[in-house]
């Protein structure tokens, strides 16, 4: 079974798609047993999460964040570098974006904070995905260990600063003041709303422009530019790399630098966008949720922003089953490990059945070929 | 004599600490020297935490709880080979796919059938005439050697009054070193994660080897979550696991895939881990130490050993990599 | 297939309508296939005509799509390798099968264990291992891990490993193309003695005057075909070469006498020492002339890939010094591969697979590997696609790279048509300094025709050319002054108008034969 | 289809729990036991529940709520606060009450609690119950509100011993110090080491292994938030509940009555809302000396006669 009998589609639309539906059965299943209807469950989440601008607003909001904790594993995984690190990342992304927002929010116009933001945001995540990189380059370190390792040390670090610095004197909760409303991402619904468009609260902000023109960004860097071509000649072949001239050192500490940054813009949507502070682990395992997304996405922007929708509508939709049922909403990370599980893990196992139903209902089924598979 | 009784009881905690990352250690050094990347150990040890712990309470006997908390992790061993030996998926994706679903289903689970918010009940508890807990060995004189100097603290104290589990945990150390490096199944084992082509053309199954690898791994690692469960909390709380599973994988490439490597790894995060436990408010001069520094030590530790002293650890050869006959 | 009444003896395998394909490409299309018993059987064909599997076939690695197999006459089902070795049938194969950390004796035993425990079954593997050396010479040492040992060790164990699972049946899958002439040797003599013994022998190669001096018959394959058998003694090398390829083919390389000018590459003193500290180069010194050919002979792994990757800026440099192009290159002053480029030093690396391609990348991707920075490829920011795809597609017209699709992944070429691939990338940059490492190796009669001509057309160019290959037929026929390496040393230098396999053999073998020292001594003076 | 947020006719009263959920055996699980299922059972009214997975969920749960025309909603823990503070601004005709934290809006009662004086008498009681005159402290986060109880324990039992020793610990400084018990497990039996046999814990979960851990090496512990003494019948010597529920139970009766009112309200030993627990499972430890000293240093604390300090209020633990 060839790529030149099986068009192209078939393995990118349809294998998907099935690998979906089986982590649908699954979980219906589950459900089953947990004695909810599944038919209803799906449609509460589907009602919950597309039903209404305000569950537009709240999954495309999970989607933003979603866009860029995949994207910038995707970007690592062009390197061949499984950067697990994205949670910390975000994490002290939100420390720069934060910074930037506390300190000059109200100081400065918007227009100007803005990119001061974005900018501190992305270089702290880089800053953070830093060590890491520079250890594997020049030591040759395990990026997955050192980047759980910098999550583990995020945490600590964030919370150090959160409860001995940053948090204002007598508040209870662990957080920083709320930022000067200046410096918030103006909300889809309220920009909406002065176009007289009539749209429910949500947190929904602008930040998910940012976050689709990273992904153009990544597309171009990654498949038009000299810098990707190297990042995608050392993670195929890197003894090939060093032939051609390409310093992997430098190549994996930029490619790293890159995926910091992205997961460090996560902070934007969900600190300077919608919490307007930084709170204790605010990135809450988003960071972990884009290694799925940026493998079901097949480390492709595109894909990315379909998985993003995806993980968004499992999010969001999940949410909602809650207030419905008051089913344990924790049945919600079982539908992602599912679906994990099967478009991930198992992807290959729908694959050859899908191709040879393909193959036989265009005719090209012989019997050879079902001897040879 | 104050001072030695502060290390004895910091080693005696660094035993306890050290139990479920080096079952979890051994369980990864099974997966990986078969050449399969076991990322989901986490995900094992909090799927078999919550089987124990449940087990132990409905049939109220701790061994249920072994025997169902072991079964249950060589369960998603055999879904993790399913996945990636079988259909050759990736690695690294199947293990977090496992930890993801073991957290959400431990939860879930367990809210709908004790409605504790994903506890387990307690499993000693005098009013429902409930003791499915381990017990502690003593071990014989313990009592009366007791106030024996140094002696008394080294045997009473540190060695003696453990789970059945750490010690088994530290006899799993020796055995798989034998059963890896002195027997037939350990010299295959170890090839398959070198070279499975050429352990498919010595006429032996790579597909076979690395399932029985994996359940082992299974099973040292269902120990790691019963000990937790079953012994140390009498209870199974939500993602009780901690993130030992990602620990004790970094012990295992610390220890350069080797039991005994592996086995001073965790009683080094062990030791910090105790150390750390018992040194709040520690000065440095006139500074107190932060707790979150003091937290974050086993990590830092972690990165600056590997990345400054053990130098590149070399890994099997193979691994990682799902074993392809033909390409398509 | 006529030609089957030729076997006369009983046969020890037969094939009857074997039939293999992978995805889309079809290795093997009903070949039959009879060897008899007690004789060597040769099989050649060019790369990629479905040689290796057709005998991982016989050997259970992989399974058939149809067809039967035979043995002493019964139809055997062999569904893995274990039941081919349990028919009597073992294998060495193009890529030795061995666990490299694992030492000769547990490399052995590895499958074919007496018990559960090890030390049991180490102990009768190493009465049984020092019998069979003996027997036919095949020392190796047993408690070494086999990385440390030389290819022709492995090979042994390769062999020992078939012998003590009792196999009857010996297939070699081009056993000499890593051996020293010497070595070679050695091993057509074992072959000699297992067949003395009753023992089967198919062998696999493209020497075909090794096929001449060594085996009983010999069948050909073509694209996946058997194209014919023939009894040995009845066929000649221009006969099987013009039956793989299916045209003439010229076996000799025809060239002028160089006309060498300036000096453009020059070695000074080079020594370097790995990672483990072992010392891979040692006082290497030599030149390059522009228009001539200097051919680097030797078994591979001695020191050939260091030299290489030293020169092209892979490896940076600790001791000594390069003259190359002009500027001078040495510990404080180094250059990157893409500097070197830069002035004029092309590099063919030795494995297209390892260094030279990116298996996944499109051809026209590939085709700028180590250029991709050049002005002609990039427009300010974004690489130039279209100048890349049109540039490719003119050169792979231009070097005859089929399918002529610049989108087409590399992984999908056949191997000579990626060599072609790289060969026309770093020819047609014009460089000064040609740095060739194995041009033709796994590459079929073909293609090996066209490279070695574009070789010399570069020397005629007024190129200085360094060849590096383990093919003493290439490098004698290419080179026009041949050095010989020896673990990390150059052991001597031969004109290859008085070179012959016999002296190069010694050589590679670190022995300098006297007439060598002589000509050496008429240069010097 | 969009609701109205104003109260309607129909009482509607909720709760959103904080993110370790309403099982937690302690603080969440007080508003759920003595809150929603008491008031269920006197008012016959449903109240309806959210269990926040994450950080988002706080604020989205509160806003779902409210959009519903849910009211009064009550918070449950610190952790809410800014969440409150927002959805409070968009939803002014839904009344919020607050656990634990204050809120300065027109709509919002914030309860407190004047946990340091419950924890005096703990403090006292585990004073009294030590032989070694040792005793421990074990917190789940490291912050204000459980450096309060830290405080006010030690002030306790230094009032019933002035020379005890009181070792405190903190779990750690992330929320997920409330829900390890291993970790409890050995904070406690580093302290029981060092020679403490009456072990407090205001740890969330985490308490669990720290009550374990005193039931194995045969000493003393103490519960919290809710009453917890049945945990380990025998070596619970008490518990300093937390009236959480009850707080929530008295505002929706207020908000049914008509009388609820925004402001901060303070749930002191005076009002009831903290105390220590006697039940059956730990009348036996409790010798009637014990119960006297207690009562009476209680009464103190009402009348004024012992002003315990309030660590929050300076930030410190200097008395
Ligand atoms: N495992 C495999 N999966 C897919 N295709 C394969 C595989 N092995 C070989 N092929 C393809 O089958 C064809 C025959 O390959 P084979 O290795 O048998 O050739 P060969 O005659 O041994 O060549 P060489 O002289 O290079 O050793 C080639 O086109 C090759 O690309
Ligand atoms: N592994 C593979 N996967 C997909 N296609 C392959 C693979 N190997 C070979 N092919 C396709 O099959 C064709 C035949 O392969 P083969 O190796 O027999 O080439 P060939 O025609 O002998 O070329 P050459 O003479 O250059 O060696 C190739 O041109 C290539 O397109
Ligand atoms: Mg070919
Ligand atoms: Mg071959």
């Amino acid at each position: 079974m060839s790529q030149q009998e099986i068009p192209n589609w078939v393995s990118i639309v349809i294998v998907p798609i099935v690998n979906i539906i089986l982590a649908a059965i699954v979980s219906g299943f589950v459900f089953l047993y947990l004695d909810i209807n599944p038919i209803d469950a799906v449609s509460t989440m589907a009602y919950g999460a597309f039903g209404s601008s305000y569950g537009w607003g709240y999954t495309l909001y999970y989607t933003t964040s979603f866009i860029f904790t995949g994207l910038a594993v995707a970007v690592a995984f062009h390197g061949s570098m499984f950067n697990i690190g994205g949670e910390g990342q975000a994490y002290i992304g939100a420390l720069g974006v934060g910074l930037v927002c506390l300190f000059l929010g109200g100081k400065v116009p918007f227009l100007l904070l803005l990119p001061m933001s974005i900018i501190a945001g992305g270089l702290f995540g880089a800053l953070w995905a830093f060590i890491p990189a520079w250890l594997a380059a020049n030591r040759g370190s395990h990026v997955v260990i050192t980047t759980i390792m910098f999550n583990f040390i995020a945490a600590s670090l964030m919370a150090f600063l959160l409860v001995e610095v940053l948090k204002p004197a007598g508040s209870m909760s662990v957080e920083t003041a709320v930022f000067d409303q200046a410096a918030w991402i103006p909300k889809v619904f309220e920009v909406a709303g002065s176009f007289g468009i009539k749209m429910q609260r949500s947190p929904l902000n602008l930040s998910i422009i940012w976050a689709l023109i990273c992904s153009v960004f990544v597309y171009i860097f990654i498949w038009k530019t000299k810098w990707g071509y190297e990042i995608r000649a050392m993670g195929q072949n890197a003894s090939a790399a060093e032939y051609a001239g390409i310093s992997l050192n430098k190549t994996i500490i930029m490619t790293m630098l890159i995926s910091g940054m992205l997961a460090g813009f996560f902070a934007l949507n969900v600190v300077q966008g919608e919490a307007h502070q930084i709170k204790l682990s605010l990135v809450n395992g988003m960071g972990f949720t884009g290694i799925a997304v940026a493998l079901m996405g097949r480390n492709h922007p595109v894909g990315i922003l379909f998985a993003s929708l995806l993980f968004g509508f499992l999010y969001q939709g999940g949410g909602e089953l809650q207030f419905e049922y008051g089913v344990d909403p924790r049945i919600i990370v079982v539908l992602q490990g599912l679906v994990i599980l099967f478009s991930g893990a198992l992807e290959h196992m729908a694959k050859h059945p899908v191709e040879r139903a393909y193959l036989m209902l265009t005719g090209k089924f012989n019997k050879t070929e079902q001897e040879g598979a | 004599m104050e001072y030695f009784q502060t290390v004895i009881l910091i080693l005696d905690a660094t035993l306890r600490v050290a139990t479920p990352l080096i079952f979890a250690a051994l369980a990864g050094l099974f997966s990986e020297r078969s050449g399969v990347v076991d990322i989901g150990l986490e995900g094992k040890i909090l799927a078999s935490a919550f089987a124990g712990a449940a087990a132990a309470y409905v049939f109220n006997s701790p061994w249920m709880g072994l025997i169902v908390g072991v079964l249950v992790s060589v369960s998603l061993a055999m879904l993790h080979g399913f996945a990636t030996v079988t259909h050759r998926g990736d690695q690294v994706v199947s293990g977090m796919a496992i930890n993801i679903l073991a957290m959400g289903l431990t939860a879930s689970l367990g809210n709908f059938w004790f409605h504790q918010g994903g506890n387990t009940p307690n499993l000693v508890n005098a009013l429902e005439n409930i003791d499915a807990r381990f017990t502690t060995i003593v071990f014989p004189f313990a009592e009366q050697l007791k106030d024996v100097p140094i002696i008394g603290g080294i045997y009473s104290e540190l060695l003696s009054g453990h789970f059945l589990l750490v010690y088994l945990a530290l006899a799993a150390v020796p055995l798989s070193w034998f059963v890896l490096f002195k027997t037939r199944f350990g010299l295959r084992l170890r090839a398959v994660g070198e070279n499975p082509t050429a352990v498919d053309t010595a006429g032996i199954s790579v597909v076979g080897m690395r399932y029985m690898a994996l359940a082992i791994c299974g099973a040292l690692a269902g120990l790691a979550g019963v000990y937790l469960s079953v012994a140390v909390t009498a209870q199974f709380l939500p993602n009780m696991s901690a993130g030992k599973g990602y620990m004790a994988l970094a012990a295992l490439i610390f220890g350069k895939w080797r039991p005994r490597g592996a086995l001073l790894a965790c009683l080094m995060f062990g030791i910090l881990q105790a150390i750390a436990d018992r040194s709040q408010g520690a000065m440095i001069g006139s500074v107190e130490i932060p707790v979150q520094l003091i937290e974050a030590l086993p990590y830092i530790l972690t990165v600056v050993l590997l990345g400054g002293f053990i130098g590149t650890a070399i890994a099997p050869k193979a691994i990682g990599r799902p074993y392809v006959k033909e390409r398509e | 297939m006529t030609a089957q009444t030729q076997v006369a003896a009983k046969p020890a395998i037969e094939l009857c309508g074997i039939d293999k394909r992978f995805g889309a490409v079809h290795a093997n299309k009903n070949i039959d296939l009879k060897v008899a018993k007690g004789t060597i059987h040769g099989i050649v064909g060019e790369n990629g005509a479905g040689k290796s599997t057709l005998m991982s076939i016989i050997y259970g690695f992989y399974e058939a799509d149809s067809g039967e197999i035979l043995i002493d006459n019964k139809v055997t089902k062999i569904a893995d390798s274990k039941t081919a070795i349990a028919s009597g049938i073992g294998m060495v194969h193009q890529h030795f099968m061995l666990i490299q950390n694992f030492t000769a004796l547990e490399n052995v035993i590895l499958g074919a264990e007496s018990g559960v425990m090890l030390n049991v079954s180490l102990d009768k593997a190493r009465k049984e291992l020092t019998r069979l050396a003996s027997e036919y010479g095949l020392d190796v040492p047993l408690d070494v891990p086999v990385e440390q040992l030389s290819v022709g060790m492995q090979q042994r164990i390769e062999i020992l490993k078939a012998l003590y699972r009792g196999a009857k049946v010996l297939i070699l899958d081009e056993p000499t193309g890593v051996l020293t002439p010497q070595e070679a040797e050695h091993l057509f003599k074992v072959l000699e003695a297992l067949k003395k013994q009753g023992s089967t022998v198919i062998i696999i190669t493209h020497k075909l005057q090794e096929i001449m001096a060594i085996t009983d018959n010999v069948s050909i394959m073509r694209r996946g075909e058997m194209v014919g058998h023939v009894k040995t003694a009845e066929t000649n090398r221009e006969q099987l070469a013009e039956m793989m390829v299916g045209r003439k083919v010229l076996l000799n390389v025809n060239k002028t006498a160089a006309k060498p000018t300036d000096t453009l590459l020059k070695v000074n003193h080079l020594s370097w020492q790995d990672d483990a500290g072992v010392q891979r180069l040692e006082d290497v010194a030599f030149s390059v002339r522009a228009g001539e050919i200097v051919g680097i002979a030797g078994v591979s792994g001695n020191g050939q890939s260091e030299l290489l990757e030293l020169l092209s800026g892979i490896k940076d440099i600790q001791q000594g010094s390069v003259e190359v192009a002009g500027t001078q290159l040495d510990q404080d002053s180094q250059m990157t591969p893409e500097q070197l480029r830069a002035i004029g030093v092309a590099h063919i690396p030795e494995d297209r697979h390892k260094m030279g391609l990116v298996n996944s990348f499109a051809a026209d991707e590939a085709f700028i590997l180590g250029y991709h920075r050049a002005d002609q490829y990039n427009g300010k920011l974004l690489m130039d696609q279209a100048a890349i795809r049109k540039d490719c597609a003119e050169k792979m017209q231009k070097w005859d790279v089929r399918p002529q699709d610049p989108k087409l992944k590399a992984a999908n070429f056949s191997g000579g048509n990626q060599q072609k691939l790289v060969i026309a990338r770093e020819m047609e940059q014009k460089p000064d300094v040609l740095l060739v490492g194995q041009p033709t190796r796994g590459v079929d009669i073909g293609a090996i025709e066209s490279i070695h001509n574009r070789i010399i057309e570069m020397r005629d160019a007024g190129k200085a050319v360094l060849l590096v290959s383990v093919e003493l037929e290439e490098i004698m026929s290419l080179a026009d002054r041949i050095l010989v390496m020896f673990d990390g040393k150059i052991v001597g230098e031969v004109p290859a108008s008085k070179a012959n396999e016999q002296i190069l053999g010694l050589m590679m073998a670190n022995i300098v034969p006297d007439e060598v020292k002589a000509l050496q001594q008429e240069a010097e003076a | 289809e969009e609701e109205t947020a104003s109260a309607s006719d129909s009482f509607k009263p909720a709760v959103i729990y904080d993110t370790a959920g309403k099982f937690d055996k302690s603080f969440n699980e007080a508003v759920f036991r003595g809150g929603v299922e008491q008031f269920k059972l006197d008012k016959g009214v449903e109240v309806a529940e959210f269990e926040p997975q994450n950080e988002e969920q706080r604020e989205q749960g509160l806003r779902t709520l409210a959009q519903r025309g849910q009211s009064p909603i009550v918070a449950v823990g610190f952790n809410m606060q800014s969440a409150v503070q927002k959805v409070a601004e968009e939803f002014p005709e839904t009344q919020f009450a607050i656990i634990d934290s204050v809120v300065d809006l027109p709509n919002v009662q914030s309860m407190l609690f004047a946990e340091h004086e419950g924890s005096f008498l703990v403090g006292a009681l585990a004073a009294m119950a030590s032989e070694t005159n040792k005793v421990g402290f074990v917190g789940g986060m490291d912050i204000p509100l459980i450096s309060k109880f830290a405080c006010g324990y030690e002030q306790g039992a230094k009032y019933v011993s002035a020379d005890a020793e009181v070792f405190q610990n903190m779990t750690g400084s992330t929320p997920a110090a409330f829900g390890d018990p291993a970790r409890g497990s050995e904070l406690a039996k580093s302290q029981i080491a060092k020679g403490a046999d009456v072990v407090f814990a205001a740890a969330g979960g985490t308490g669990l292994g720290v009550y374990q851990a005193a039931k194995d090496e045969g000493v003393y512990a103490i519960g919290v938030d809710s009453n917890q003494n049945y945990i380990q019948p025998g070596s619970m010597l008490t518990s300093m509940v937390k009236k959480v529920g009850f707080a929530s139970y008295t505002t929706w009766a207020e908000a049914l009555e008509g009388d609820w009112q925004p402001g901060i309200k303070v749930f002191d030993l005076a009002s009831g809302g903290v105390d220590y627990a006697i039940d059956e499972y730990n009348e036996s430890l409790i010798t009637a000396e014990m119960s006297s000293t207690v009562e009476s240093i209680k009464a103190d604390i009402i009348a004024g006669n012992i002003t315990v300090h309030d660590y929050t209020a300076t930030m410190s633990c200097d008395y």
